[in-house]
């Protein structure tokens, strides 16, 4: 169940060139969130109407009283979101959304992970929760150059080591993750993939495992006004015994089975 | 005073509401959601978002934007049809004691008709409520709500079908809104609400098109309040049938702006996205100023009196 | 590329500026305030406030109120008439290197026509714009701007006292503003400009009356972009004339949503109110925009060729 | 001439309850600001057009590199300003209207203030002119309780003696300043009066001094959009050669020859 929340920042410092850890107290609802939900975040002025909307944020990482979003600036909204200070209340609805099913696996697994840019938040959060559980991903991160890597630290933190990439080749392989990822799948013992990035890795990521049959689920994105599955803005096609119809990105999702995604046309 | 004993009740043309604060069709889905942040009981009505004949597909993505205190919308009317309603969300919402408002759509006058009748066969709302911002396919698409005479038509059609109140939602798009009030009252409607979104469009600067792919939205949000505002003064003025405001409210002194211009009773809209409580917000507002300034229904229109008073000192 | 050649020239109509910016009528005075800001030798063109054949008192007090992203103004053209313009206002003016429309204003078919005759008489101007959005007194009051003959009979007369361009300012408070706009077209309109302010109020929550003495007031600033910029797509598609876009504009990439919409200049209306450079910024990031992209002409309108590019798809 | 400065904010502190005391470099034109003049200032957020409009404040005070601003915090505008901090940078248009006359009087002439609540600040930088040019005025201010008290601070260390009155009577004189001050005019030898305050104040201090012959300017106070004399908003009806006028506060004003002004139904 979602809540609103009034949360006083922690901390909020830039981890990479625009982008942005916030740290936030752990409370209510909030305290269960799952990997692949996001909080929808207020980032306007107090009796401000302008930008209007909220911005919706996938959870980081959390721990025992506290969690963290991890965040680009890439228009009006994030950039003031990122003049907020620590000891600043911000408003957050959440958590939103239906999160990665992984409770299901065995420890042991052999579990990969496919994070493009901001895509990454979501994964770390799942690592960690995969390594409680006994599981041990193997990380595949991609970037559009090394000034845009975050993630990496707190996933070497927990002991795992991403194989990087970047388009412009200037940290790790050079080329998209999905290359490298595509190596590893070809290898074989792959039980799941979960990946989230922009929508084109994605339906790349997602034609991979199908091709090796391997399940796989992917976390969406797109542009939301309400973030609770009331306005249908943000809808993509799935497929469902054998029809297409619409879901709320923000209800349904973000996280999707491969599978029932309409990758073509699908938006 | 009691907390608990403010009279906020409403009757809008038949419609006996405990309160005057709904949400508004297309913002609420048909409940279930925001029944995780608060007891739908609370509110006066809930207007549930358009129910057509069969289900529509919508528009294509993307389908809103953001603009300055406001966002466009192009949904497309997306919705599961009545059936679906009746099956599926209709029970759901039963639980609540709350009145049920359903959102009628369609393209052309039978449709509206037929989606009425369903409802109607099963018991399936409190009242209805007339989008007569649809397209007119017969018309070539022109908005029902654009033109006084279609829009009658559509609520007579309505009308003929059902005893419970029938409320005209109308369009802002236009250039007198009190000829299509006149208009739906004269057809038999029994309140009146106002206003839907304004016909608007935002252009991609750096891709050249239009941000929506399907070109023009409607605008909704703080932006739009103060025209909509004027066009309940307007109406007020013009027909003698309940209205409920809506156009930007976010707060109890938005809602107090429609109330006090002649709405008696009023909805919350794009508000609910940006906060779920903003309705509860809106309600204990208003009780909050009933306490302080005395019956509600007498603050109905009540901004009304000064420029009477004026005339006559003129 | 030499930062000094970008060519911005544009002819409206017969109206040749040399940039497409202007600052819109009513928000700028007669230029002599904004001259101790910057040169208005830089501006396309001034558009002046509203200039009628005898002084107008405007309307009391208050005269504005701040809406969200917007606000309300009730001014109600006040001015010093047409003698005063021409004596006091026009020798300014006639110092800086800038195009000088002057924005009329009537409350009969027959005062615009006299204001244009006095101008006319004296070259007090390089193009007029006709506010039609004055109310008509022997129709009542209602306004000109929002009747398609009312506003062609304004047109018309203008037209048969002057050589000069003629830009009839369209009215936004109409159902099809493309109606409107065919019928200045047909009257001998020169160009159009759209749009003025929507007619609009606010409540006093506290005192339960207008805010405004008016009552009514008309809203501007980045609230209404949305919808002026979709007026300015419609107007495009509709006639054949160039336009002059405005409504919200207070930066280059604002202008630009206007000109892809198919506005060949732009107006700065309310910015220049928060942002006494808001203009010399949309103009030096126009500057910047063809810099990139290509000559300034092939970008008015452009936002309709994907249209166009997606209707051969389907 | 006004400009338009980018101002970095020195210090911004609370003075009474609700009441701010801002403190902006000098800068540009600003230096040559005379009392009575204002600046106008952006409130709102990088990026956000709500609100819209600037807000018009009186120049309270100013030192060689320095000057400040004295608020009262009374809706969104005002409290979004007091969330200011300093180092943070202000949007300030100014200086803007027409100041305070006084370069006519002699040393040691006979002057007084009277204030009203956030009618003070002009009052408070025109008696640091007065004293540079041998003139000592009297002050009389008047608030609505002890509580609204501004400006009794930078009087005292000019060595300016104020007599207080209260609406309330929880400091100095119980009633309104308009009475203390109307038994000090009674005693005659005032040469000139200058008053700042709500309208109503002013309308009865410009009769008291009418009565008394005594030259008064008043600075007054309309609902601004422009602040540069544009938009036509804040104007105010005037008397001149017989007939009455529409001036604007913000140009022809703020401050206006008490007898020119239409005290009834002037605005
Ligand atoms: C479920 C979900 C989780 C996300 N998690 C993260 C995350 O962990 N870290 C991160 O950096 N980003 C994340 N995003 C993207 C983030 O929400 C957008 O970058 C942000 O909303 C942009 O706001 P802005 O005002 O800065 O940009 P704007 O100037 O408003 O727009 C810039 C671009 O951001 C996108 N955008 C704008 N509004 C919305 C909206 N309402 N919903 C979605 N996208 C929008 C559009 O692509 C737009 O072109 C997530 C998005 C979703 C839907
Ligand atoms: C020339 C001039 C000098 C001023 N000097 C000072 C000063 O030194 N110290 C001080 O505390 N106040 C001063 N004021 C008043 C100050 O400008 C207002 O209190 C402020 O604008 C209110 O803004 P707000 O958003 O907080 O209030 P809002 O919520 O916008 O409105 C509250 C009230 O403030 C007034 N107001 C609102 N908008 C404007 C506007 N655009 N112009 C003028 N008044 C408005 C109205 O009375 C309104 O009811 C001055 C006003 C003027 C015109
Ligand atoms: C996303 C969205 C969907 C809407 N869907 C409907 C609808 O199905 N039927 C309808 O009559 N109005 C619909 N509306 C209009 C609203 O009910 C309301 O009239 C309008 O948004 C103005 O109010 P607001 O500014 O408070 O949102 C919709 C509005 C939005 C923002
Ligand atoms: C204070 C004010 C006064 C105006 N006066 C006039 C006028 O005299 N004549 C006119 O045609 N338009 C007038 N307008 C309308 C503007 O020229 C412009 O069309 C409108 O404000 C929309 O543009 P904006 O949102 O950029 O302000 C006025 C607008 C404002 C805000
Ligand atoms: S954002 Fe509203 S339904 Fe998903
Ligand atoms: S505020 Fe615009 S003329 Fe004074």
């Amino acid at each position: 169940m979602p809540g609103q929340y009034q949360l006083e920042i922690i901390d909020h410092r830039q981890v990479a060139p625009g982008h942005f850890e916030l740290t936030l107290p752990q409370q209510g609802e909030l305290a269960r969130a799952e990997p692949g939900q996001f909080v929808s975040v207020l980032v306007r002025a107090p009796e401000s109407f302008d930008p209007l909307l909220r911005r919706p944020l996938s959870i980081y990482r959390t721990a025992e009283d506290r969690f963290s979003l991890l965040y680009r600036v890439v228009g009006r909204g994030t950039r003031r979101l990122s003049q907020f200070r620590a000891g600043e209340a911000l408003d957050c609805v959440g958590p939103l959304g239906r999160g990665f099913t992984y409770r299901d696996l065995s420890p042991g697994a052999k579990v990969v992970l496919v994070g493009g840019g901001v895509g990454v938040p979501p994964l770390v959060f799942l690592s960690q929760k995969l390594l409680q559980i006994g599981i041990v991903p193997e990380v595949f991160a991609g970037y559009a150059s090394s000034e845009h890597v975050v993630g990496l630290g707190a996933w070497r933190e927990a002991g795992l080591e991403p194989v990087v990439s970047t388009d412009d080749g200037s940290l790790g392989y050079r080329g998209y993750v999905t290359q490298v990822f595509a190596e590893r799948l070809a290898q074989g013992s792959v039980e799941r993939v979960y990946a989230c990035g922009p929508r084109p890795m994605l339906a790349e990521v997602a034609a991979l495992a199908g091709r090796y049959g391997v399940d796989c689920q992917v976390a969406m994105e797109e542009w939301m006004a309400c973030g609770i599955g009331v306005c249908l803005s943000c809808v993509t096609k799935v497929q469902e015994g054998g029809a297409n119809r619409w879901a709320r990105v923000c209800r349904e999702g973000p996280v999707f089975d491969a599978r029932k995604v309409v990758w073509q046309g699908g938006s | 005073m009691d907390h608990e004993v403010v009279d906020l009740s409403v009757n809008l043309g038949g419609l006996a509401l405990k309160n005057p604060v709904m949400v508004a069709s297309g913002t609420f889905g048909y409940g279930k959601e925001f029944a995780e942040f608060f007891d739908l009981g609370r509110l006066g009505a809930v207007m549930v978002k358009g129910v057509s004949l069969v289900p529509w597909e919508g528009n294509p993505l993307p389908r809103i934007v953001e603009t300055p205190a406001g966002m466009l919308n192009a949904i497309g009317l997306q919705n599961a049809g009545v059936d679906h309603y009746l099956k599926e969300d209709l029970p759901f919402l039963r639980q609540f004691d709350t009145r049920i408002i359903v959102n009628v759509i369609g393209k052309t006058v039978e449709e509206y008709a037929r989606v009425v009748e369903r409802i109607e066969a099963q018991e399936g709302a409190d009242a209805y409520e007339i989008n007569i911002s649809c397209p007119n396919i017969k018309e070539g698409g022109i908005s029902f709500g654009s033109d006084p005479a279609l829009a009658a038509e559509v609520v007579k059609a309505v009308r003929s079908r059902t005893r419970r109140p029938v409320i005209a939602k109308l369009s802002p798009n236009v250039t007198d809104v009190t000829e299509v009030a006149i208009a739906c009252q004269l057809a038999g409607a029994d309140a009146l609400s106002l206003v839907n979104t304004f016909l608007a469009m935002a252009i991609d600067v750096d891709r050249e098109r239009p941000v929506l792919a399907n070109v023009f939205g409607g605008l909704s949000g703080p932006a739009i309040r103060p025209i909509a505002v004027r066009m309940v003064w307007e109406v007020y003025r013009a027909v003698d049938l309940p209205l409920i405001g809506m156009g930007g409210i976010t707060s109890a002194r938005d809602a107090l702006e429609f109330i006090l211009a002649g709405a008696s009773a009023v909805a919350v809209g794009t508000a609910n996205f940006t906060n779920p409580y903003a309705s509860l917000e809106v309600l204990s507002g208003i009780q909050e100023a009933v306490r302080r300034r005395g019956p509600y229904r007498e603050m109905i229109g009540r901004a009304h009196r000064w420029q009477k008073e004026r005339s006559i000192d003129d």
